[in-house]
C-alpha cells in the first residue's frame, strides 16, 4: 500500500461530516474539542489505513484536507 | 435607569431568543425596551448577536453600540465587542467556550463555564439562560419573575415542559453571580 | 510526496463563509479546478450574483465582477463582446438566475451568447433567509411557504435546463449534483464541457447543479445530501440536456 | 389591551393586514423579509394572498393588476428593488391607482450592503421613475407608529387614489418594540366604481390607463395629478415637533435618526441650549409649513440624515436662505452615534467653535 | 335576412388605427368574437400591451387594462388574484412578451397563472418602426439588423411555444396563424379553447398567433401574408403545443 | 468641411463613434430610435458592436459588464426604459464604472407618450435610483451641440470614472438642422489598468464591484463618492449666457426650452426690456455659480420647463430666497410656444400686471 | 342559391385588398376613387354571384364586409 | 426672412423627404434651417407631416406650430392643419386628393391638381415637387437651384435617374404659380 500523508487545516473545518460519510474506509472522526470556529473539527485516527483515495478531500467543502501519496517508481 | 445589553455567540446558541426573553421581561415591567439583532449574510458565518436596550426613558437608537452589559458566548464575539463596553460596564463570559481573558481592567467581568454548568442540568441548551440568570442578579434590569412570565409568553405552548430547566438555569446563574459579588466585596 | 489533492491555484486561500456542510463550496472548487487544468488562469474572468454565493468574487483568484441580482448573464454578454477570446462565466443561485434573471438567462441562451452559467439550484433563496424560490419542491416548507409550497397558489417548480434547451442558441446544458463524491466528479466534467464548449464558439451553455442548503432546509449537512438525493433529483433529473454535436460522445 | 412586542417588518404585516389589505406581492429582500414571511403565514388566515413574484418589478405591476381590480394591496422592498419598481410606480401613478409601497432602505449605492440608510430619500420623494408624479410618504420613528401609518397609508391611497410610500430604514424593520395594536377593527376598503371589474349591464366601460397619446390630453392629465399633488400639499403634512417652541437651534430628521436627534435634544437642554426637534412624519409632502413658521425664530437648523444629504434640499427650500442649514450625515448603513450629534450641535450652536 | 357576418358586440364601432392589410385586426376581432359567443361580455378582463395594438383597450367594449411593456402577464396575475372568477387574458406583441416581458410570462407560466395570452408574433417591433424582435427570422432585414439578422451576433429567434411547453404549470399552448380563411378559423378555435381551459382552472394558456407587419416588413398586404406562409410558418409550426388531458381530442 | 443635415438622433450615434464609443447595447423605444438604426448599421463599419438587448434592465446591465471590461460604451432609451435601468445605474455609478447614457424624454408618467418633455429632470439629476450617487448631465439643446457634447460625455466619463447622462428631449431627438462634423479625428480612450480584463501574471486582481458589506467600508465608499462628486461640483459647471449682463429679469431653460426663451429674449429686447437667458449645459453639477453671481443684480427669475416645475428647485436652492423664482411649464408633450411665454415675461416684468 | 346581401362600410375600408384575395367567385374589385382615408375601396361587382360564403369578411381585419343570407326554410 | 412650412399628407406621398429637400436647399444657401418630422403610432393611422424653418436667424423652436406655409396632401391634413395657418400665410392644396375648398380668406390659397399632374408628366411620385415649385415661386423662400442641387445630395447614386422627372415637376409648379400670380395680379 502506498504511504499516504492526509493532512487536516483544523482551524478551517466546520465539523459538517461530509468527509467522514464517504471515507471508504470511515476513519475520519469528529474531535471532541472544538476549533476556534466553534465546530468540533474532523480528524482521522488511523492515518495508517488511509489509501490516499481522496474522496473525504473531495467532498469537503472547505478544503480541509489535502491528500499527499509517496510516488511509485514503476518498474 | 438604563442598559444597553449586547448578547454575542454562535448561530444556535440561543443568543436572539435570550435576547427577546429579556425584552420581553422590560415590556412586562412597563419599561422601555428594544431589541434588535444582526441580521444578513453575517450571520452565514455562523455568528449572531443583538442587542436589548432597556430603560425608563424612551429609546432614541435602538442599537446597541456602546453596550453596559456584553454577554459573550465565544470567544470571536469577545474579541469583538469588549473594547466597546463603556467603562464601568460589565462582560459576562461563557468560560465554558471561551478560553481567554478580557483586557479590560475598568469593566466587571464574570467568567462562567455555562456551556459544562448546562450539560450539568441535562440541557446544552440552556447555557444562555445561566448567564442570563447572572446578568439579572448582578444588574437587577428586570426581574427573575418577569423573565420567567415572559418564558410562558415567548415559548409556544407545546415547549412549555421546558420552563422548570430554564427555570433552574436562571437560578443556577444567580447563584454563581451571588457568589461572585460576595467574593468582590469579601 | 505528491499531492494527491490540494487546493487549486485559481482558489484563494481564505476560508469560506457558507455554513457547514454547504456545497457551494465544492462547486467553486471545481471551478477553480477547470480553470487551472485549463489553463486559462489569465484569461477566465468570473460573474458573482446576488445570493449566499456573492463573495466568490473573493474567492476566485482570478479578475471578477458582481453584477446586480439576476443580471449576470447580461454582465457577462457585455464582458465577452468586449472580450471575445476570454472564458467568460457567471455563477447564480436558482433565485437568481431563474426567477429575477429569466429574461437575461432566456436570452443569453436565445442568443446563443459564449458564456457559460453555472447554476446552483438549492432550491430555496438561501441569502435572504430561506424563501421559496421557482425551484422549491411541492410541499417543500420554507418561509415564504410555511405550510409547503402549494403549485395552485405558488405555481409549480421551473425546469431550467428544460426550459432551455428547445432555444436554438444554447449549445450545451447539463444538470449534475455534488451529493457524492461520484457526483461530484461528474458535476466537474460537465462544468470543464461547458467550459470547452465555450471557448470552441458554439453557443451558450449552462450547468445545473444541484446544490444543498441546511441551513435554509432545515437539515444536518449528511441529511441534507440525502434530501437532495432522494427528493431533488427525481423531479430535477441529472444528464446532459444538450450538448452540440460534436462532443456527443 | 396588552402591549406585544414586535418586530418592525412584522408591524408592517400586521399593520397592513388590520387596514384591510388582503393581497401582498412582492420579492424577498434584507432587510424587510420578515414582512413577508409573517404576511405568508398571515394572509391564508385572513382570506388574503401573499404572493412571491419572480421579481420586483413584476411584484410592481401585479399591484397595478390588483389595484387596478379594486383591491387593498401592497409590496414591499428595499434598495435595488425599489429602483426596479420605478417604471412599475410610474404607472401606478399615472394610472391613478391606490396602494402601499414599503421602502426598507439600506445602504447603497449598487448592491451596497444591507444596513439601514436614508440614501433612497430623493427617489421616493423627487420621484425615481420617469414623470410629474409624486408618492405620498411616510416616515414611521417607532414600531408602534409604523402600525399606525399603515392604516393612514392605505386611507391615504384610497383617498387619493395614489400610491403611497412607506419609507423606513433596516433598523426599524428589523428591531422589536412593544407595541398596542388595538381592537382588531378590520377596515373595510371604500368603494371603487372606477376600478375594472367586468362590465356591469349598462354600465361604462373601466379603463386602468397611463397612456395620453395627444399631449393636450397628456398635459390636461399632468395638470390634474398636479391639482390633486396641490391639495395633498395642502392638506396632508405630517410633523412631531419637539421642544421646539423656545428653540433657536432646530434638529430636522425623520425616521431613526430622529429618534436619536430626539435624545440629542435632551442633552441640550440639560445643558441649558435652547434646541429643539422636527420630525418629518410626511416627507411627501414635506412639511414645509411648520419650517416657514418656526425659521422666523430658529437661528439655524442642522439636518441630520443617514445618507450625504438630500432631505436638507427640502428643508433648504422651505428655509429660503433667512437662516443657515447645516448638515450632519453618516452613510453606507452606519448611523449617527447621539454624542457625535450633540458635539455638532454644541459647534455650532457656539457659532462654530467647538 | 340573417346576419351571416356582422360586428361582435364585444368589439366597439370604432374604426382602427392598423396599418392596410395589418392582421392585429382580425385576431381582435376573433377574441371578440369568442368573448360574445362565451357571454363573457360582462366577466371578461383584457390587459393591452405596449405595441401597436396598445389601443386595443379602446377596441375592445370590455373593462380594460394598460400594462407597461412586457409585464401584461404580471398584471393580468394581479387582477385574476383578486378576481378568479372572470375571463383575463392578455394581448402582447413578441417583443412585449418574448424579449422585455420573458420572465413575467415564463412566470406566470410557470404558476400556472389561469390567464390566456394572446401572443402576436409579427417577427418585428412594429410600434417603435420595425426594429428586430426575438422573432425575427435569419436573414430577415429590420430597422436594427440592416443587413439581415445574423446568429453569430444578433442570436437566434426564439420559439416561445417550445420553451413554455416544458413547464409544467402550462396547460394549453397553441400556434396558429390567420393567412387565410381556413387558418382564420383555426385560431378563433384555439383562443376558444384557451379560455375554456382558462376558466376550467386547468392553469396557464397561451395563442400564438402568427400575424402579418405589411408596414415593417415593406411588403404589400398580400405579399405578407405570402411571406407569413412560407418564411414563417416552416420556422413557426403551427400545432398544439400542450393540451390538458381532457381537452386533447 | 461641409454641413450635413442630421437628425438630432443620428447626431448622438456619430457623435458617439466619433468620441470613440465601439460598443451600443440598447433596446428600441420612441422617440429615440434613430439612434439605434443608425448605430446598427454604423457601427459595423468602424468595427463595433450594436447589440439590441431584450430589456432596457439587461442593456443597462450589458454596459455595466463593457464598461468593466474596459469598454467605451453607451446606451439609450426613454421614460419608461431609463425607469427600468435606475438599478442598473446606481450599480455603474457605484462600481464606478465610465459610460453614456442617452436619455430622450418623452412624455410621463407611467405611458404617457411620445412627444418631447422634460419630466425626468428630477429623475436623471437627483438619482432615480437607490443610494447616494450622481450622473454628470449634460443638456444639448442643438443637433451641432449634440455632436459636441458626446465626445465631452465619453471624455468626462472616463476621466471621473463616472456614468454619464446626456439629456435631451424627443424633438431634439427628431429634428434635423446642419452640423458641422469636423475632421474625422476617432478618439482614443485612456488607459484602464482598473478594466478587468484577465489577471496579467503577478498583477494585482482586478474586481468590478458595488457591495462593501461592512458599513464602516461602505460609508468610506460614499465619501469618497462625495469627494468626486464636490470636484465635479467645482470644475464642470457649464452653461450659456445670453444677453445676461444687464439683465434685470432672467430666464433659466434648458435643452429644448432655452431655444425658445432665446428668442423670447430676443422679443423682450426688441421691447426694451432687459431681460437675459442662462442656459445650463450641465444641468448635474448645476451652474450654481453662474446663478450665485447673477442673482446679485437680477431682480427676478423665470424658469421654464417642460414640466410641472423640477429645475426649479435647483434655482431656487441656488438663488436661496434672494429673488422671487417664477415658473413657467408645459407638460405632457406640449411645447411652450414663444408668444405666450413672452407674456409671462411681460406680465412679470411690468410686477405682475399682464 | 340564397339571397345574399353583403355591404362594404366604405370609409372603413383600407384598399388592403385580402377579401378580394380570398374570394372564391374574384367577385371583389377594387373602386377606382378613393375615400376619406385616401384608399381605393373594395366593391362587390356583381353581388348577384355572391355565395354569401364570407370568407372576404372574416378575413377583412377592418370589419368593412357584413354579410346576411335570406333564411330559407327547410321543409 | 422667416418661412415656417408644414407639409402634411398621407405616408407615401413623400411629405417627409419633399421637407428634407426644402430644408437641404436652405443650408445649401447658408441659411438657418430645421426638419422635424411628426413621429409615432400617429404614422400608423397613415397620415404623416413634417415642419420645416428656413430663416435668416437662428432657429428657436423648430415645431411647426404656426406654419407661415401650409402643403396639403390630403383632405384630413387640410382640415387639420388650415386653422394654424398664420394670416396672410399660404396654402397650397393638393386639388386632386381634396375636393373641398379652405375656410380661411385671410390667407392665400393655391389649388393644383398636383397628382393628376404628375401622372401627365408620367411618374405619379413627382406630385409633391410640383407642388414643391410652386411654394419656391410664390415665396422665394429658396431657389430651384438649391432644390435641384440638393436633389443630388438627398437622392443615392442609384437613383439620379430621378432628377430630369423632378426638375420637370418642380418646373410644372412654377409655371403654375406663375399663372397664378398673373392672375392675382391682374
Ligand atoms: C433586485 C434585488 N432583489 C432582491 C435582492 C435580495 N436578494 C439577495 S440574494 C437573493 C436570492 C438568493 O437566492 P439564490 O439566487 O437562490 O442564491 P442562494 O442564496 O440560494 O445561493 C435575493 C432575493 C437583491 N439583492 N436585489
Ligand atoms: C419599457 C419600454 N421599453 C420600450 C418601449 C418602446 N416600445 C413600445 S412598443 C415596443 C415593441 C413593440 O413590439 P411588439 O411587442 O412586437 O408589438 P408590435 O408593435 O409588433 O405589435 C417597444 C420597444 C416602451 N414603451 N417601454
Ligand atoms: S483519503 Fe480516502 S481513505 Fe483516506 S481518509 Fe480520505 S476518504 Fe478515507
Ligand atoms: S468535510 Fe471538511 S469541513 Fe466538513 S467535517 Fe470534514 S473536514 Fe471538516
Ligand atoms: S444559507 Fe444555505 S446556501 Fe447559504 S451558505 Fe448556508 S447552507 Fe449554503
Ligand atoms: S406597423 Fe405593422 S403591426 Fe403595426 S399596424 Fe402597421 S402593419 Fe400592423
Ligand atoms: S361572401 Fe364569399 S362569395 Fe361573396 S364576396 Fe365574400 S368571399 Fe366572395
Ligand atoms: S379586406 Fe377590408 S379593408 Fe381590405 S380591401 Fe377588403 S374590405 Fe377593404
Ligand atoms: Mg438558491
Ligand atoms: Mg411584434
Amino acid at each position: 500500500m502506498a504511504q499516504v500523508q492526509i493532512t487536516f487545516r483544523e482551524d478551517r473545518c466546520k465539523g459538517c461530516q461530509l468527509c467522514a460519510a464517504v471515507c471508504p474506509k470511515k476513519l475520519i472522526k469528529m474531535a471532541d474539542h472544538i476549533n476556534v470556529m466553534g465546530f468540533h473539527p474532523a480528524t482521522v485516527e488511523e492515518q495508517e489505513k488511509c489509501t490516499g483515495c481522496a474522496l473525504c478531500a473531495r467532498m469537503c467543502p472547505d478544503l480541509v484536507i489535502e491528500v499527499a501519496k509517496e510516488e511509485r517508481k514503476v518498474g | 435607569m438604563f442598559e444597553g445589553i449586547l448578547i454575542a455567540g454562535f448561530g444556535g446558541q440561543g443568543v436572539l431568543s435570550t435576547g427577546q426573553l429579556l425584552a420581553y421581561a422590560g415590556m412586562m415591567e412597563d419599561k422601555h425596551v428594544a431589541w434588535i439583532p444582526s441580521y444578513g449574510p453575517e450571520m452565514r458565518g455562523g455568528t449572531a448577536n443583538c442587542g436589548i436596550t432597556i430603560s425608563d426613558q424612551p429609546i432614541s437608537s435602538p442599537v446597541v453600540s456602546e453596550p453596559t452589559v456584553l454577554i459573550a458566548m465565544n470567544r470571536p464575539s469577545l474579541e469583538k465587542f469588549e473594547p466597546a463596553v463603556v467603562p464601568g460596564g460589565l462582560i459576562l463570559v461563557n468560560s465554558s467556550l471561551i478560553n481567554i481573558k478580557t483586557k479590560r481592567t475598568d469593566v466587571r467581568t464574570v467568567y462562567m463555564p455555562a456551556n459544562d454548568l448546562a450539560e450539568e442540568l441535562g440541557n446544552s441548551k440552556v447555557a444562555n439562560n445561566i448567564i442570563l440568570g447572572a446578568l439579572l442578579e448582578l444588574t437587577g434590569v428586570v426581574s427573575a419573575d418577569a423573565v420567567l412570565e415572559s418564558l410562558k409568553k415567548v415559548l409556544p405552548p407545546k415547549r412549555h415542559n421546558l420552563i422548570p430547566v430554564n427555570a433552574e438555569a436562571l437560578e443556577k446563574g444567580r447563584e454563581l453571580a451571588c457568589k461572585f459579588k460576595e467574593k468582590k466585596s469579601s | 510526496m505528491k499531492k494527491v489533492f490540494t487546493r487549486p491555484k485559481a482558489l484563494a486561500d481564505i476560508p469560506f463563509h457558507y455554513c457547514p456542510g454547504c456545497t457551494h463550496g465544492i462547486v467553486h472548487r471545481l471551478v477553480a479546478e477547470v480553470i487551472d487544468e485549463m489553463g486559462m488562469y489569465e484569461r477566465a474572468l468570473g460573474v458573482a450574483p446576488v445570493g449566499c454565493s456573492v463573495f466568490i468574487y473573493n474567492y476566485l483568484d482570478i479578475d471578477m465582477y458582481q453584477a446586480a441580482h439576476g443580471r449576470a448573464p447580461a454582465v457577462g454578454t457585455g464582458i465577452k463582446r468586449v472580450l471575445p477570446d476570454r472564458l467568460v462565466f457567471t455563477y447564480q443561485g436558482d433565485g437568481d438566475a431563474a426567477a429575477i434573471g429569466t429574461g437575461e438567462l432566456v436570452h443569453a441562451a436565445a442568443r446563443g451568447e459564449k458564456i457559460t452559467v453555472i447554476f446552483i439550484n438549492n432550491a430555496v433563496y438561501a441569502m435572504t433567509g430561506g424563501q421559496m424560490a421557482p425551484t422549491t419542491l411541492l410541499g417543500q416548507k420554507t418561509t415564504t411557504t410555511p405550510f409547503g409550497r402549494e403549485g395552485e397558489i405558488n405555481g409549480l417548480p421551473v425546469k431550467v435546463c428544460e426550459m432551455l434547451a428547445p432555444l436554438d442558441g444554447s449549445a450545451y446544458l447539463a444538470r449534475v449534483s455534488v451529493h457524492n463524491p461520484k457526483n461530484v466528479n461528474a458535476a466537474k466534467k460537465a462544468i470543464r464541457k461547458a467550459f470547452e464548449v465555450q471557448m470552441r464558439g458554439d453557443g451558450f451553455t449552462m450547468v445545473e447543479v444541484l446544490s444543498s442548503c441546511p441551513t435554509n432546509w432545515g437539515l444536518s449537512p449528511l441529511e441534507a445530501l440525502k434530501w437532495l438525493e432522494e427528493k431533488m433529483i427525481p423531479y430535477y433529473p441529472l444528464g446532459e440536456y444538450k450538448t452540440p454535436a460534436e462532443v456527443n460522445g | 389591551m396588552a402591549k406585544v412586542l414586535m418586530k418592525g417588518n412584522e408591524a408592517l404585516g400586521e399593520g397592513a393586514v388590520r387596514a384591510g389589505c388582503r393581497y401582498f406581492f412582492g420579492y424577498p429582500i434584507t432587510p424587510q423579509s420578515e414582512l413577508p414571511h409573517y404576511l405568508a403565514k398571515r394572509m391564508p388566515e385572513v382570506g388574503g394572498l401573499y404572493l412571491q413574484s419572480e421579481s420586483e418589478t413584476a411584484a410592481a405591476n401585479m399591484v397595478f393588476g390588483a389595484a387596478g381590480a379594486g383591491a387593498r394591496v401592497m409590496t414591499s422592498s428595499s434598495g435595488p428593488g425599489i429602483s426596479l419598481m420605478q417604471e412599475g410606480i410610474s404607472y401606478i401613478a399615472g394610472a391613478e391607482l391606490p396602494c402601499v409601497i414599503v421602502n426598507m432602505i439600506r445602504g447603497g449605492p449598487g448592491l451596497g450592503n444591507i444596513a439601514p440608510a436614508q440614501s433612497d430619500y430623493f427617489q421616493a420623494v423627487k420621484g425615481g421613475g420617469h414623470g410629474d408624479y409624486r408618492l405620498i410618504c411616510l416616515a414611521p420613528a417607532s414600531v408602534q407608529e409604523i402600525i399606525d401609518l399603515m392604516q393612514d397609508a392605505f386611507d391615504l391611497a384610497d383617498k387619493y387614489r395614489n400610491p403611497v410610500m412607506l419609507l423606513a430604514d433596516g433598523v426599524l424593520g428589523q428591531m422589536m418594540e412593544p407595541v398596542e395594536l388595538g381592537e382588531e377593527k378590520i377596515a373595510e376598503a371604500p368603494e371603487k366604481p372606477w376600478a375594472a371589474t367586468g362590465r356591469k349591464k349598462g354600465g361604462p366601460k373601466r379603463l386602468i390607463n397611463s397612456l395620453y397619446i395627444v399631449p393636450e390630453e397628456c398635459e390636461k392629465h399632468n395638470i390634474k395629478l398636479a391639482q390633486k399633488y396641490d391639495t395633498i400639499r395642502r392638506n396632508e403634512q405630517r410633523w412631531e415637533e419637539y421642544r421646539v417652541d423656545d428653540a433657536t437651534m432646530i434638529l430636522v430628521a425623520f425616521g431613526t435618526c430622529a429618534r436619536i436627534c430626539k435624545a440629542v435634544v435632551d442633552s441640550a437642554r440639560n445643558e441649558g441650549m435652547a434646541v429643539g426637534l422636527i420630525r418629518p412624519i410626511t416627507v411627501w409632502p414635506y412639511p414645509t409649513d411648520v419650517i416657514t413658521r418656526v425659521r422666523e425664530k430658529a437661528e439655524q437648523f442642522l439636518v441630520v440624515e443617514m445618507n450625504m444629504g438630500q432631505m436638507i434640499e427640502d428643508v433648504k427650500l422651505a428655509v429660503e436662505g433667512m437662516r443657515p442649514v447645516h448638515f450632519y450625515g453618516r452613510s453606507g448603513g452606519m448611523m449617527p452615534v447621539a454624542r457625535d450629534v450633540f458635539g455638532e450641535v454644541k459647534k455650532l450652536y457656539n457659532g462654530g467653535a467647538a
